[in-house]
């Protein structure tokens, strides 16, 4: 049976209850469902919101790719990944990815690989609005991030 | 040739446009080509791609790390600084 | 500030959102969650439930000393884990494990720190009742698992 | 020395008892002490505690990998296979 990644680029919020009950219901071979949500932070109360610009035709088809290499790498049972965009206030979800497998090391290992391929090849730029007003601050790339993708090659 | 060129984040804002379609010289050939074209259409292009290693190249919505790559068959090309998704 | 975990030993099922929602609500400074959330397998069809017998007194001090210890070493913000006890049928919740961080890699290492101790340390024991009236296999311990508690030291 | 013997999974079906309090012989020190004496109380206690690796030892709800440890001032001491929990 071939497993097809749930990939989606919103606007909205979503619900990693609803998303993991998606994924596993009637499965009853998946042993381990791994999420990750990454949450907007306010960096120490001066972030009133970050603004999420994406590129649409390149993103879901990007996400999909890694997502099928996770999928194959760790015979995993099903990926979920939900990236929104858009303008984000501190607390509030900007990604979600679920993996689900038999065991549980594949879903830690394939939940992970996702998330670094999402932080560096997605094609997502963060804009910050800061408390003050000020509004232009693009977030900068982080070496570590290049440097975490590495050590799945 | 005649291709259609993206432009995001910060690239979009100092170049003041979120895609335009360019008629190309034939002597474009490959990414590397196309990036010194970029620096020749005036100031703000020219600030803009004169740093090229941190402008990021995708083709028909594809990553091109290689900038060797040849541009033939590209009906779309987009242009952004490294991603911060996730 | 001194992060308290989170532990329950509970016979009751979970809801994976309302424990994220408790652990980051009013937590802007939290940049990343990762859940793991392991489930009882049919195993091929097999299975009519897993028994968890637990020893009381000991197994939420042990979970909680193991989860103080990610705590602190990862420099997480919070940390739940809920193990449920009694029988439980295939495609239910048997444990759930979130560790919040601002950065995604302590988030993931925490998670899977506690879930490799939870399955070696943490006194819980499965016993299978098949779908053919049978009851009484207790589920052998893995050497995988005690293999995957090593990469810690 | 009185104390309280606590048993689960396998250990507690084979034993035929969840928990009893014994009075320990003067001789009885350490783990292992303990672990040789449970052998020599009837056949079923020979049979489970004869391969003493697989049985693990909790004392006061803490686990005791080491059969050297003293079990002087142990009010609980609990015995168990290897958990499979998670």
């Amino acid at each position: 049976m071939t497993i097809t990644p749930d990939i989606r680029i919103q606007a909205e919020d979503f619900s990693i209850e609803a998303e993991v009950k998606k994924l596993t219901e009637d499965h009853f071979d998946i042993g381990a469902v791994v999420t990750f949500s990454g949450l907007c932070r306010d960096e120490g109360g001066t972030l009133n919101a970050l603004e999420l610009e994406h590129y649409p035709a390149m993103a879901e088809t990007e996400i999909r790719r890694i997502a099928e290499t996770a999928i194959k790498r760790w015979s995993l049972q099903g990926i979920t990944a939900i990236h929104r965009y858009g303008k984000i206030a501190p607390g509030e979800n900007i990604v979600l990815v679920i993996a689900a497998s038999p065991h549980r090391q594949a879903a830690f290992d394939g939940a992970n690989f996702l998330m670094d391929f999402l932080k560096t090849r997605a094609p997502f730029w963060k804009k910050e609005h800061g408390k003050d007003g000020t509004i232009g601050n693009w977030v900068d790339a982080k070496d570590a991030d290049d440097d975490a993708l590495k050590r799945w090659e | 040739m005649s291709v259609k060129l993206l432009y995001f984040s910060w690239i979009r804002e100092r170049l003041d446009r979120t895609d335009e379609t360019v008629e190309l010289p034939q002597t474009v050939l490959t990414v590397g080509d196309l990036l010194n074209w970029q620096k020749t259409r005036g100031e703000e292009f020219e600030n803009v791609f004169q740093h090229d290693k941190v402008v990021r190249v995708a083709i028909n919505q594809e990553h091109v790390d290689d900038r060797g790559v040849k541009i033939e068959g590209a009906h779309e090309i987009a242009f952004f600084p490294p991603m911060t998704g996730g």
